[in-house]
């Protein structure tokens, strides 16, 4: 029996061929849309900025769950707890202090950006920490049930009164309470480029760019450039959890998915190996949350409801809990067809047929169909509603899947947890060359194993 | 208190909210107590059919709210009334204006531009040149187009932009709940002028114009969320002057709006605010609550040089965003409405101790804090507590315990 | 008497002929999922009569009982039980045609108490047979002394038991036991072959998978040899025990 | 010190003492706090009864709709995220069948059906009440539970059956999906407004040392329904054998169909059950708060997962104490910490207790 | 914490000790009793399942450890690795008490034990059960399996102890197997797991729980051969096991336990002679 059965067998480029192909369909189809939109040429690159962003930040969003889930079996649904403590802390450290006057309620302590998104994933490692050392002990589905419940504590902390302004260090912070945080701090990407000291480059290739958007490009510029950056993120995330899974590390992570006495019985330490996992990937959640709400230029408590936690279960689960090329997919999909796909789906239509008078309400639209069986209001209501029904659609999907490929698009992919192909050595040991450690990067694990009986190292 | 009974509590209470979250609270409330206290609620509460949705006739309550007080009001209100056979809610005439304001400034700037746009809307709106209000749309929509200096006279107010974007001038009503007939009637009306009525800030000194073009307008407002109530009403007078226009065409001009839902939630709204912009729209009607405004006007607007005209975003935070002078509003800022409310409460109702319940984001928080500062400097009145609540619960039982018990508990 | 190795385990013995079957399988084919495990097995037990199988690990005699019972993807073959063609018929309505059956793992309710599998094992009836599990309790004293305690918390060998005495509440035809002296203690082991013998000599037949087979061979009437799936000897228990390649690959000489 | 004696096992015991001790001395000062502000007035007794009865009212409608979900994530051995879902339908089909009754005649037929979306109709303008309209209540209450079971049966048919075998977290990721659906599918139908559903009911002031203590006809009638549901469980499953056929298949699906149990009857009767109670306590949760909106389940939903693993999954009398406690917790924690953290307050209680005690307080005593 | 965090770097280098005793990487045990056990008690509710065992291990020996169903063997094996926490007594180990510890703390100090009712990890394939048992493996520490660099430590490392999975595969005869996901063995394939997956631990001392019980005769008799060579190299096996005659042919030295007792100890001989084991256990039918 084959370890493993998979479109990517079948694509020219493996795991990456995919990927890309992935992608490109749907940077082809929202352009497609764009064109029948009758966007710009300004349009039509915010609208793939868009794109980019959403698939980044899924992408790395399900790459991090996979780690909890998909390697360490931790079934964690808590997600924007994690990602909201990454970011409020973040703008806790880097916000600038306080100026009375400005449309800021409080202010930050003012360190530069990188200070605070390190103590924003440092801050989501902790409370990792914390909901991890009594929580790892229970059962997959208590352990859900506890990480929803911080969530939500993390929200309403948020939300309070008593944490909306405090003093640190002599200046007046806070989290704001409901009506949450201006991001005031300097532009993500002007920090970043003025840290590697080519902002002004940066500034020059933006006017460059001119030519192709005459009026005000930096915006537009910056959407694409934020976009890529995600994109880099996303590969980092890729190879750093591939790396994770595929090596020892990993190996005794799947045990204890597996069984956790039996590795406990077997010598390893499982608490500290579920601590560290759990760690990990709450760090690289908080992260994922400061990329998204990074440059929105404020952020609210309620922006993390634990719908959000949901749709990154979605997108892993369409990738492929398990894989970590399933992971990126996913997100991709999910960010392109279910999260982003009604709103232009909505969008087309009424391009395509303005003018449609929609029935106000479901009694108006449902009403003809049973009467006169006209089923055209409650088709336009239907589309008119395109947007609530969009979370319908994701439900569908979701049981749909459960039911058709719960292994998700990839189809049963099991990465071999080790760092080496596990085929039988041939008798004389072929000498290893130690393989190129940056190879790692393309495989993505466990290349099968009976194919593979030649040789000891398959990177 | 266990309501009413015992004494300790305060005699008034102001409730800062919407109305999705508004009906648990006072249903609440009314089973907490026997409704002894006075209750002031602000703009966010007046919708006529609180009394129906709570089954109580809510005769302790008053409200404020920025009034319709503009010189054109009662046009809109026939507007309004003949296009949809209803009477217009509030935040409608602002609505209106917002969008009539662009519309003009479009069409005075010649182009899909937002910068082009936000040179001309101080220009079309403070005072100079030709009068224009919601009966002689058209008439001014051609003269813009042909690069006359206009003067809007709008429904909600004279719409003048001050310095900052805001209304230099505001209009607060006093009102009740009119349970028989799902209505809320005015039952009186405050004006304030600012420092200059007239308004200040920059604006262009001329207008291209130009005939025979489509004008792109955005809607961003909320259809479904926690202010669906206030919100469609909002967004049908949003849409009159656009039908007005395309009915008309003056100058070959039409209009070319696109709607979209913010679903009262930042993230929703700054999606939508993306779609927008990607659409190419110049200027946005929206959005509507200040904590949507405010993220949708830093992520979407102020970037990409879109203008946006918010018609009820009143928190006192927009009014300091670093706008490039891109955000405008047709509501004013709670800065006054606070101080109305202070006054009513004090000199109206003539309570003198107050709790105040409030909406947990940027519009609740800023106008209970405001109010609180008022009544106690300028009216000697004490604030007990002022208590957040957060929307969407299903029961706010122990908030109003909270907001009914004495002092600082 | 030697069997060949070669020779279909069911030609011999005038098996086919007999009246008295009460449960025939014929070429039954199962397994897993889409995973074929058992291919073209034979086997029957006549009324009264005590059949073991013995095999390798994984020769698929566990799959065997379970397909009996239902609980197996069939993929073939059909099986009867007193002329009635319980092929592809679900668990719980097998036990009312007359089967019971004790599992090779997870054979008990463990959090359920002593006593409550007891009772769990005439579920079908309408009224718990007092009778029965006094009997049970005759037999494995055990039991009695530990009735309220949760059946999980019991030792491997005591589940086993109370597995048995659960199965046997329903007084069935045929027994189906898997591995009934797995994990017990040497006096126990022998007390149970004796309770098996004697639940058979009341006229229960008996269908049994054992690893201990020379013990289950020579008291057995019949047996059957099983691997790779496949049926390879078939003959009395005391002929398998002489026979000399049967003893050599399956019974550790 | 407040924690019963309990005998611990294996590792739970290291932790468990030093716990319990911090509990003890939590408690303590809690009641000290307490006790303090009575004395000097700044709480006053009516405070605390009011409080106790909101609680109590919202502990009923968890406890309620928690033995739905405590039988079937013990029996189908999974937790079912719609569960919250089931609730809200029952409301909406119970409220449309009130809505109908009470308002015929006087408002349009599909106003009534859609509960008022949109504003159209109110219940307090038709007048509904348990006292006013008991016809129509009654008749909402029995629909309800009707309505849910058939939903629940029905998608339990098509959406869990199929995936039974799969393990207990597909079927979770399975009902977060059907969730979604529901719900949004609700929304689309009846709208996202919040609308009022009765007219304020006559309520009593019980005078309590320091002030008034109201008591509404709501709140009886939902005292006594859900009371009477909670007893006839407990009764249905004491006096038959489908108590011991669910602990069975509890335990273990194979041998309980091994030894002739039909599970999928069981199954089935699981959801009637489960599902009737749901939808029951939908409907009386809005009869009592007044309020509908398409979210009301869900948001109920963490909490009853509190109480049911407080309580012990599987136990009904787990998911009726954990309810209790949870309301109660999420009413009277303002006493000690603002409002805002009320919520917060029935999770961090329930997550200590799976700390304490992981198997809640009523492990192994299950629906019999 | 343990020392797990400190890899050692011999794990892998003794691959090569001649053919089939190659899981030997020096037994270090120094003491004559590597394992002490005194007056270790457990009770569960009102049961006392071990009630003040004592009993000692001698080195390099094969001791049984037999008694009736419920006496408490499979108990007295968790409380001497971890997995419960005993009510008294104390659990020495090479001179060292290891009362209270941890399983995988125990088993890093050399002690193994195979679970009665065998535990596979059933989604990872029979190799990558294989792979996980050797201890203190360099790439277990995060940060050496994904440094560039590093992880090539890692890598030579794998591939040293892939070899000798492959040599433990072959012996145990799963090497046919090595691919399949352990979650699909029959009984006997996954005792053999089990025990293969013990062995590659590199302990001092096994503690075998039933390990023979559903195990095909003709393997029996192969392992307990390879039992033998273990002992003489040095490892210590106390073993619970029902067969009389294995336990009799095999062990040298034998401890009976009875309602959480040591009813007697001594060899074979001794006990099969010896009147309370008769009346106990062994029922008379040996
Ligand atoms: N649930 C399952 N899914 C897939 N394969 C299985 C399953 N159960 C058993 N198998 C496979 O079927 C084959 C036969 O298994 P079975 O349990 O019938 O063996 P057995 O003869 O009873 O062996 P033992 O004496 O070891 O119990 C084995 O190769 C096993 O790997
Ligand atoms: N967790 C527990 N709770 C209650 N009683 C238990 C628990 N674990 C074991 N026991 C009881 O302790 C006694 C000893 O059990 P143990 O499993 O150690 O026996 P054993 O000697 O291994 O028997 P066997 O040979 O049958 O496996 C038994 O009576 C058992 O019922
Ligand atoms: C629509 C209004 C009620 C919005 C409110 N004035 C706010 O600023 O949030
Ligand atoms: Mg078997
Ligand atoms: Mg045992």
């Amino acid at each position: 029996m084959s370890v493993r059965d998979d479109i990517a067998a079948r694509m020219p480029g493996g795991d990456a061929g995919l990927i890309l192909a992935v992608l490109a369909t749907a940077y082809l189809l929202y352009v497609l849309a764009g064109v029948v939109l009758g966007y710009d040429l300004r349009g039509q690159l915010n609208s793939l900025a868009t794109l980019t962003f959403y698939i980044g930040v899924f992408a790395m969003l399900s790459l991090a769950l996979n780690l909890h889930w998909g390697y360490t079996g931790l079934f964690n649904i808590g997600i924007v707890g994690f990602m909201a403590v990454g970011v409020y802390v973040m703008a806790l450290v880097s916000k600038p202090t306080f100026v009375a006057g400005g449309a800021a309620q409080v202010g930050g302590l003012g360190l530069p950006l990188w200070v605070g998104i390190i103590a924003g994933m440092v801050a989501a490692a902790v409370l990792g920490f914390v909901v991890a050392l009594p929580a790892l002990r229970l059962r997959a589905d208590y352990l859900a049930i506890v990480t929803i419940a911080m969530s939500e504590i993390v929200r309403f902390s948020f939300l309070s009164g008593d944490l909306q302004q405090f003093q640190l260090f002599g200046s007046k912070v806070g989290f704001g309470g409901g009506s949450g945080l201006i991001l005031d701090f300097v532009p993500p990407l002007e920090a970043l480029f003025q840290s590697v000291g080519l902002w002004g480059v940066y500034l020059g290739f933006v006017d460059a760019t001119k030519v192709i958007v005459p009026t005000n490009p930096k915006p537009v510029v910056d959407g694409l450039v934020y976009g890529l950056l995600l994109l880099t993120f996303v590969t980092v995330f890729f190879w750093l959890l591939k790396r994770t899974g595929e090596s020892p590390f990993g190996r005794v992570l799947k045990a204890i998915r597996e069984d956790e006495d039996v590795a406990n019985a077997l010598g390893k330490d499982t608490d500290r190996f579920k601590i560290k996992s759990f760690m990990l990937g709450c760090a690289l959640m908080g992260l994922a949350g400061i990329l998204w709400l990074m440059p929105q230029g404020a952020v609210t408590p309620n922006f993390f409801r634990p719908r959000v936690t949901f749709f990154v279960w979605i997108a892993l689960i369409i990738g492929g809990a398990g894989s970590n090329t399933g992971s990126v997919l996913g997100g991709a999909t999910f960010a392109a067809l279910l999260y982003q796909g009604p709103r232009y789906f909505q969008n087309l239509v009424t391009t395509v047929l303005p003018n449609l008078d929609s029935p106000p309400g479901f009694g108006q639209a449902i009403g003809p169909l049973i009467s006169q069986l006209d089923p055209v209001p409650f088709l336009l209501y239907t589309i008119d509603s395109i947007r609530q029904l969009q979370l319908v659609v994701m439900g569908l999907v979701l049981i749909w899947l459960m039911h058709n490929r719960p292994e998700g698009l990839l189809g049963h992919r099991k990465e071999t947890a080790s760092v080496i192909s596990l085929s039988r050595p041939k008798a004389a040991a072929a000498a290893t060359d130690g393989g190129s450690a940056d190879g790692d990067v393309q495989t993505d694990g466990g290349v099968d194993v009976a194919d593979n009986n030649g040789g000891v190292d398959d990177e | 208190i266990g309501g009413g009974g015992g004494g300790g509590g305060p005699d008034g209470l102001v409730v800062i909210g919407y109305p999705e979250s508004g009906i648990q609270l006072f249903r609440d409330y009314y089973s907490a107590s026997d409704g002894s206290e006075e209750i002031l609620v602000p703009d966010g509460l007046r919708s006529g059919s609180m009394p129906g949705q709570v089954g109580n006739d809510m005769e302790n309550v008053t409200g404020t709210a920025p009034a319709a007080g503009g010189p054109n009001q009662e046009t809109f209100n026939q507007l309004f009334q003949d296009e949809y056979g209803a009477a217009p809610g509030v935040f409608t005439s602002q609505c209106y204006d917002s969008v009539a304001v662009q519309l003009l400034a479009n069409a005075a700037a010649g182009e899909n531009s937002g910068p082009a746009v936000k040179d001309q809307m101080r220009r079309m709106a403070n005072p100079g040149g030709m009068t224009v209000g919601p009966d002689n749309l058209i008439e001014g929509m051609e003269a813009a187009a042909n690069g006359d200096d206009i003067s809007y006279e709008g429904a909600s107010s004279s719409v003048n932009f001050d310095e900052k974007g805001d209304p230099a001038e505001a209009a607060y009503s006093i009102w009740e709940f009119d349970a028989e007939n799902n209505a809320t009637t005015g039952v009186d009306k405050q004006s304030f002028a600012g420092e200059n009525p007239d308004g200040a800030g920059p604006m262009a000194d001329s207008g291209p114009g130009g005939s025979d073009r489509e004008i792109s307008v955005g809607i961003l407002l909320p259809e479904t969320g926690d202010l669906a109530a206030v919100g469609q009403p909002m967004i049908q007078a949003a849409q009159i002057p656009v039908k007005q226009v395309n009915e008309a065409n003056p100058a070959g001009i039409s209009v070319n709006a696109q709607i979209e839902d913010t679903q009262t939630s930042p993230d929703a709204g700054v999606s939508a605010a993306q779609s927008l912009v990607s659409a190419g729209v110049p200027s946005v009607c929206g959005s509507a609550s200040s904590g949507v405004n405010v993220p949708v006007s830093q992520q979407a607007f102020i970037p990409n040089e879109v203008v946006g005209c918010s018609p009820s975003s009143t928190a006192l935070s927009v009014s300091n965003l670093e706008d490039n002078d891109f955000i405008f509003r047709t509501a004013p800022s709670d800065f006054l409405q606070g101080r109305v409310m202070a006054q009513v409460m004090a000199e109206r109702l003539e309570v003198s101790t107050v709790s105040t319940l409030f909406v947990n984001n940027d519009y609740g928080q800023q106008l209970s804090e405001r109010f609180s500062n008022v009544f106690s400097d300028q009216f000697d009145g004490e604030v007990y507590n002022q208590v957040a609540f957060n929307i969407g619960e299903s029961s706010y039982s122990s908030v109003i315990e909270t907001a009914l018990s004495g002092p600082d508990n | 008497m030697s069997v060949d190795a070669n020779r279909n385990a069911t030609s011999g013995a005038g098996i086919e002929d007999r009246s008295d079957v009460l449960l025939r399988v014929r070429g039954l084919d199962a397994g897993y999922g889409d995973l074929q495990i058992l291919t073209d097995v034979d086997m029957d037990v006549f009324d009264g009569e005590y059949v073991t199988i013995v095999g390798p690990n994984g020769a698929g005699k566990s799959t065997t009982m379970k397909s009996v019972f239902g609980l197996t993807a069939l993929m073939g073959g059909d099986i009867q039980f007193k002329d009635e063609d319980i092929t592809g018929r679900k668990p719980e309505n097998i036990i009312h045609v007359g089967v019971g059956y004790v599992p090779q793992n997870d054979n008990i309710f463990s959090a359920l108490t002593v006593e409550e599998n007891l009772e769990m094992g005439a579920y079908i009836l309408d009224d718990v047979p007092q009778d029965a599990i006094r009997a049970v309790y005759d037999r494995f004293p055990i039991l009695e002394e530990r009735k309220h305690q949760k059946a999980g918390t019991m030792s491997g060998g005591q589940q086993q038991m109370l597995a048995m005495g659960r199965a046997l509440m329903l007084d069935p035809d045929l027994l189906l036991l898997d591995e009934p002296s797995a994990g017990l203690a040497p006096d126990l082991v022998e007390e149970m072959f004796d309770k098996i013998d004697e639940i058979n000599e009341a006229g229960t037949a008996i269908l049994m998978v054992e690893q201990n087979a020379k013990e289950a061979l020579r008291r057995c009437d019949r047996g059957y040899v099983l691997a790779n799936g496949q049926n390879r000897y078939m003959d009395t228990g005391t002929a398998l025990l002489e026979d000399e390649q049967v003893r050599q690959d399956f019974l550790g000489g | 010190m407040g924690i019963a004696e309990t005998y611990s096992r294996g590792r739970e015991f290291a932790i468990e003492r030093p716990f319990a001790l911090v509990l003890g001395v939590i408690a303590a000062y809690l009641l000290g706090d307490l006790l303090l502000g009575l004395a000097t007035g700044q709480t006053q007794f009516a405070d605390i009864g009011s409080l106790a009865w909101d609680g109590l009212m919202r502990g009923l409608v968890i406890g309620l709709a928690g033995i739905g979900l405590s039988m079937t994530y013990s029996i189908l051995n999974f937790a079912n995220f719609s569960h919250g879902d089931y609730i809200t339908a029952g409301a909406f089909s119970g409220w449309s069948t009130t809505y109908l009754l009470a308002g015929l005649g006087r408002a349009d037929i599909g106003a009534l059906m859609l509960v008022g979306a949109g504003g159209s109709v109110y219940g307090g303008t038709l007048g509904i009440g348990m006292l006013s309209t008991p016809l129509a209540v009654i008749a909402g209450i029995v629909v309800a539970g009707g309505f849910t079971i058939l939903l629940s049966l029905a998608v339990d048919r098509t959406i869990f059956k199929p995936i039974r075998d799969e393990g207990g977290i597909t079927l979770l990721i399975t009902s977060i999906g059907v969730a979604f659906a529901l719900r949004y599918l609700m929304q689309f139908v009846f709208g996202s407004d919040v609308r009022g559903t009765t007219a304020q009911p006559p309520s009593v002031g019980l005078y309590l040392v320091d002030g008034t203590v109201f008591i509404d006809a709501h709140d009886i009638t939902l005292l006594v329904i859900a009371s009477g549901l909670m007893l006839g469980v407990h009764l249905l499953l004491q006096r038959t054998k489908l108590g011991k056929a669910m602990r069975a298949m509890a335990d273990n699906e194979d041998l309980a169909r091994i030894t002739g149990i039909p599970t999928e009857r069981v199954v089935r009767s699981t959801w009637i059950i489960g599902g009737g109670l749901t939808g029951i306590a939908g409907y009386m949760f809005i009869l009592w708060k007044g309020t509908l909106g398409f979210n009301d389940g869900w948001l109920l939903l963490l909490l009853i997962f509190a109480a049911v693993i407080l309580g012990g999954i599987g136990s009904i009398y787990g998911a009726i104490t954990g309810g209790l406690v949870i309301g109660l917790t999420a009413s009277m924690s303002v006493l000690w910490i603002p409002s805002a953290f009320a919520r917060a307050a029935a999770f961090v209680v329930m997550i200590v207790i799976l700390l304490v005690k992981p198997s809640g307080l009523f492990s192994g005593r299950s629906t019999a | 914490m343990s020392d797990a965090s400190q890899p050692v770097d011999d794990v892998a280098t003794k691959v090569d000790e001649g053919a089939l005793g190659s899981f030997a990487s020096g037994v270090q045990t120094t003491e004559e009793y590597p394992l002490r056990v005194e007056g270790l008690r457990k009770s569960f509710g009102g049961i006392t399942a071990v009630d003040g065992a004592t009993f000692q291990v001698e080195s390099g020996s094969l001791t049984g450890l037999i008694g009736p169903n419920g006496a408490g063997k499979s108990t007295t094996f968790n409380l001497i690795t971890g997995m419960i926490k005993p009510d008294a007594g104390t659990v020495t180990f090479n001179g060292e008490d290891i009362t209270g510890l941890d399983p995988h703390e125990v088993a890093n100090r050399g002690m193994v034990r195979t679970f009665q009712i065998a535990r596979e990890l059933s989604e990872m394939t029979v190799l990558e059960n294989m792979m996980l048992a050797p201890q203190r493996q360099r790439g277990e520490e995060l940060w050496r399996s994904v440094l560039p660099g590093v992880r090539n430590d890692v890598r030579e490392q794998e591939e040293e102890l892939l070899e000798r999975v492959w040599e433990v595969l072959d012996f145990f005869d799963i090497d046919h197997i090595a691919e399949e996901y352990a979650g699909n063995l029959s009984g006997g394939q996954r005792k053999l797991l089990e025990m293969a997956r013990a062995l590659l631990t590199d302990p001092d001392m096994l503690l075998l729980d039933e390990p023979f019980a559903g195990v095909n005769p003709t393997l029996e008799k192969k392992l307990l051969e390879h039992i033998h060579e273990l002992r003489e190299q040095g490892y210590t096996f106390l073993l619970v096991e029902h067969d009389m005659d294995l336990i009799m042919n095999n062990c040298e030295h034998v401890i009976v336990l009875h309602q959480g007792r040591v009813l007697t100890e001594g060899t074979p001989d001794d006990i099969r002679s010896n009147e309370e084991v008769i009346e106990a256990y062994l029922g008379g039918n040996v």
